[in-house]
């Protein structure tokens, strides 16, 4: 099995006509993802990539019975893109767009809640795959493969990296969520981790956190109640310099939490074990 | 983007808000007569970084020529990495007490937040640790903006019930900094209340979001280039590129910030020290890594580059091409060991190795040879 | 009993202070309404007519335990007023104020809906009273007497003039609720008649209504479902000209209803005796 | 508050709304002039009702000279009860098509709502009837205000879908209106799209919430008292009462809205008709019911009064001497006849008759006794 998204669920793009979408739903129907239509105001009635074009979500909802859209607009139109998909239904929204402002992610959020049952994906991720089934968004499906593995993470690449080399020691993936790396965002590590505990066809997990925010800790707190999955965490960004500081409003508000070491030492606090490079986590993970 | 205290300050006052009387200087003759129209003046370095009060960024002159003599001995100073490109002259205030009122996102709520403290002054983040009660909290919804009843709770809770329609009016001006500037942070510490009950912006800081700067065309036009950065940020910031320049030798090329900082992690474990931190984005196009390539190259300190590059949708033998293509291009005789994986990390390999670029077998392994191929030459 | 407003409600007075505030806090407590507290900002920790005086609502609730507020402040003041009850947890908001800006009163209505349990009454109304028990606003207790016949009215001096009638005739009354007179407000006839027809002390129900507006009609239908309340109802304003009407807005919106004989038709045919002047309304209601 | 149409394009102007070039001209002469400058116009008087086309108020004029002829007919003239105080001179447009954008408040969902039709024109009324779906409807959030996804969905639900970036445009100005204006109905019918494309308001309809005013005194003093109303009621506005002039010739008083509309449909069940509305609303003081009083009998129709008072703070003994003290102060002739009930009402009546003034014993009564009583006189 998998979490969120399977072969079956019914798939639009919005902006399925610009270059980003276009290339990007040909990928998504190369491994058989169920789209069954796009958006883009102005075209609707046509057809692009053998899937049906729609003016608005709430059209194509209403056509197509879609459940889930991938949103490939640029930063000015994504955040209206999300209300629109969640005010007409859609339950999964996978937002890849990248530079969103977070006054606009924070208006986001605050409308989502009236929409309990919609969850975002992003802003600024690869999307999600579940291997052998369906992607939405941007996640190479050559270097994945099914198998028993979650695998949530923060940063594109590095999830790239680390999938592909699971896939190259034998083990597969059930499914892969690009959470993404903005401060304000949809989805977190502790609610894909809670999917993950509930599927029965993921044993394993694999966390890519990175510096900032509190988002690892949450999940490390969950994970220390009690897990049936067995886990390997990595933290990127011991290094990184931290962003030259002006003004104390930041500090006051995070105080010290947010650095690697404090959430690698939540994760080992939590049972968890901690690679401390990308090269570590397959045979951490044996 | 991070603004001035002279230009967050015009920003406030164009919100409402007062500020002291104050000119900018460029130099010390300008300073000089500053001096002389406003009076006494405190004269002040402008960088966009805390602390220039201990690192001596700022005198008070009595006369004119005591605000050159100041002007003269800032301007070009360098605080934090920042040369100080001009000073502000401002008259000091008659100060009653000082307030703490500051506005930034709280990253884990995913919400705004406005704080408010009675115990102002350089101290609130010891404040903040010691006595966290003091400072009072809000968290507006984002499409009400603060309610008047919030405010109200807010003035109270913080202990300033006394000055709550001044407070509450200052509070919704500066709210104002998100709707109007889409600002990430926006702090006026000192809030100062004069003796005779005036309130005034002491200080400010203001960041604007880089990723709303489209709607705010007017202040990068205003603001932009004020500064002296690094040379090569803003040779980065021409081509497009993110770059953050640290303080080692070894240039780092990642795509993707997670893969970047993780490079940076491996570099160090390794024994070496980044020149930068530099993320070509997802797609890994030729002519980015050649971009990424020549400004790591303006910097005479960097010794070798390293990159880490994963090859997906771009596959990999297509990185490797691009790659032997811009060294060619730039000429370039310093070390470079990359470490490609992903599609057709194989071919990319050999593509590399053909073409004499050292491939890392491991990203670790890579980084171990960019330390060694690098320590050789020193 | 009574619906709503009971001996024990524990009520505070928002504006206590002001000059309207302290005259119909003075006459509810004279009725013995548990009057607990009031808010005025800047007075808070001093005492008014013996009861405390919070800066905020929020403190009061906090230091009183209070459930019910009457707010006695001027129309700039009064959406903010009934926002921060509701949102410090009061359940029953009774807004006197007359003249609120009907935009305001949309944004609060909106507001109102992330707070499920506040009920509030107005605003532009003389507010409510449980004859023998308590009032909040500004109805005069001594026209009232305790009985079976509940009394919701959207105009005010109408509302006493038909309580006084009935004290006068012998039927006295279980609640009388002053739902208030602008077109935008809180609880509707028909939310007030549901409550009517829960209350086993009430046998009896009078509704006077008024032109404008579909409330009237909604409270009909919901008698027509079928009702245990022997019900009149009296529309005023048959009589009244229709306002010197400019642009089609309005009439696009509300077509064809609203009028004083749409308004009786619609009582009628749920089986509702009309009464034709309220000086019917007693003989009719036998 | 409502404005009239060349106020209500100034205001929608200021909003970033297109308008067609006009001039207002309050004289022949300066309707001549408006010609002379923008050239052929149509003349159209300023009044704040609809139908003033049917009425003869809106005039082409191709020449100065027709201009002139046109003011000369139309300004002073009644249309619906309204003298034409100023007309309006305005280019005519190139009409491609016609649409309807309208917003109001819909009472029953307590909230705003924009309707947007591709049936613009006069006969909107008739479309809403006859085809209500041709009527796109979208009730935006009161603090979000309309949002960018519901726009176009607004603006395809109303088969204008290749319009929809310059109608998202103008309709969020248009809603723009209530934020800064309290507008409760704002009107532009027709929205012309003109042979060239352009959206341009043809006419417009504005009505300002009077119980924001305090928030827009700046409307009050640009567009109040332009237009010449009905003489009592200017003068039951300066003091301060709720007061509507009707056709008939009994004055009535009631104070509570709801009673005071009652009292007029009891007059009109008695055989009489009323000659004006006036709440003076809960407390009844004397001071009040004098002004009332006084409004009343300037109006030389009225040949009779009838007060409807519930007594229930303020005392019926109260209110019964003040009213006595009212008539005298006014040396009041005509025919009184007061329904005194609530709170001692008793007193409240013996004091009237022994002050002869007639008490009615119900209030179906005193609408009989004064239908009666000026019946007599006529």
């Amino acid at each position: 099995m998998s979490i969120l998204l399977e072969a079956s669920t019914r798939v639009i793009v919005q902006g399925v006509t610009g270059r980003e979408g276009t290339f990007h739903t040909e990928q998504m129907q190369a491994m058989g993802t169920k789209v069954v239509g796009g958006t883009s105001p102005g075209k609707g009635g046509s057809t692009h990539l053998g899937v049906a074009v729609f003016n608005t979500v709430a059209d194509a909802v209403k056509a197509t019975g879609a459940e889930a859209s991938g949103i490939f607009v640029p930063p000015p139109f994504a955040p209206d893109a999300i209300m629109e998909a969640a005010a007409a239904g859609i339950t999964l929204i996978v937002c890849i767009t990248e530079g969103i402002a977070i006054q606009d992610m924070i208006k986001v959020k605050d409308f989502l809640r009236g929409y309990p049952a919609a969850r975002l994906i992003g802003a600024n991720c690869p999307g999600l795959i579940t291997p052998g089934a369906a992607k939405i968004g941007i996640i190479p499906q050559n270097i994945t493969s099914r198998g028993p593995v979650g695998l949530v993470s923060r940063s594109g690449t590095l999830t790239y990296e680390v999938a592909s080399a699971l896939s190259a020691s034998g083990m597969g993936q059930s499914t892969i969520v690009g959470i993404g790396g903005d401060p304000v965002l949809g989805l977190t590590f502790k609610d894909v981790v809670e999917l993950f505990e509930q599927d029965p066809a993921t044993t394993h997990l694999v966390v890519i956190g990175e510096i900032g925010g509190s988002d690892e800790e949450h999940a490390a707190e969950l994970l220390a109640r009690g897990s049936r999955l067995k886990t390997v965490a990595f933290i990127s960004g011991r290094t990184a310099p931290e962003g030259k500081r002006m003004g104390h409003a930041g500090a006051i508000i995070s105080g010290n939490r947010g650095t690697a070491k404090g959430k690698e030492e939540a994760f080992r606090k939590a049972g968890v074990a901690v690679a401390e490079t990308t090269d570590e986590i397959v045979g951490l993970l044996r | 983007m991070k603004l001035l205290e002279y230009q967050a300050k015009e920003v406030l006052a164009s919100l409402g808000i007062a500020i002291p009387p104050g000119k900018v200087a460029r130099t010390p003759e300008e300073a000089a007569a500053a001096c002389s129209e406003l009076g006494p003046v405190a004269v002040k370095a402008q960088v966009p970084v805390g602390g220039r009060g201990k690192a001596g960024g700022i005198k008070l002159a009595g006369t004119p020529d005591e605000a050159r003599a100041a002007a003269a001995q800032i301007i070009g100073m360098d605080i934090k990495g920042f040369k100080v490109p001009l000073v502000y002259c401002e008259t000091a205030l008659d100060i009653g007490r000082e307030i703490y009122l500051g506005l930034t996102v709280d990253r884990d709520a995913r919400a705004n937040v406005l704080m408010l403290s009675a115990k102002g002054g350089i101290d609130i983040e010891q404040v903040a640790e010691e006595s966290p009660e003091s400072i009072a909290r809000l968290y507006p919804n984002p499409w009400r903006g603060p309610l008047d009843f919030e405010l109200t709770q807010l003035v109270f809770d913080a202990g300033l019930g006394e000055l709550a329609r001044p407070l509450a009016a200052v509070i919704n001006q500066l709210y104002r900094a998100i709707p109007e500037l889409d600002a990430v942070t926006a702090e006026i510490n000192p809030l100062v209340v004069t003796k005779n009950g005036e309130v005034i912006a002491g200080d400010a800081k203001l960041e604007v979001d880089e990723n709303a700067m489209w709607r705010h065309k007017d202040l990068e036009q205003r603001y932009g280039g004020v500064l002296e950065g690094d040379p090569y940020e803003v040779e980065a910031k021409k081509r497009g590129l993110t770059y953050v320049s640290l303080d080692g030798d070894i240039g780092i090329i990642g795509n993707g910030a997670g893969l970047c900082m993780s490079t940076l992690d491996l570099v160090q474990r390794a024994g070496g020290r980044a020149a930068n931190f530099c993320d070509i984005g997802g797609g890994a196009k030729a002519e980015v890594v050649e971009n990424a390539l020549a400004v790591i190259l303006m910097n005479p300190r960097v010794r070798g580059v390293l990159m880490n590059v994963f090859g997906g949708i771009t596959r990999g033998d297509e990185v490797a091409k691009g790659l032997v293509s811009a060294r060619d291009n730039l000429k370039m005789q310093l070390p470079l060991v990359v470490r490609l994986s992903g599609t057709r990390a194989e071919e990319g390999r050999r593509i590399l190795k053909e073409n004499g670029i050292e491939p890392g077998a491991s990203a670790w392994d890579a980084a171990e040879k960019i330390v060694e191929l690098t320590r050789v030459r020193a």
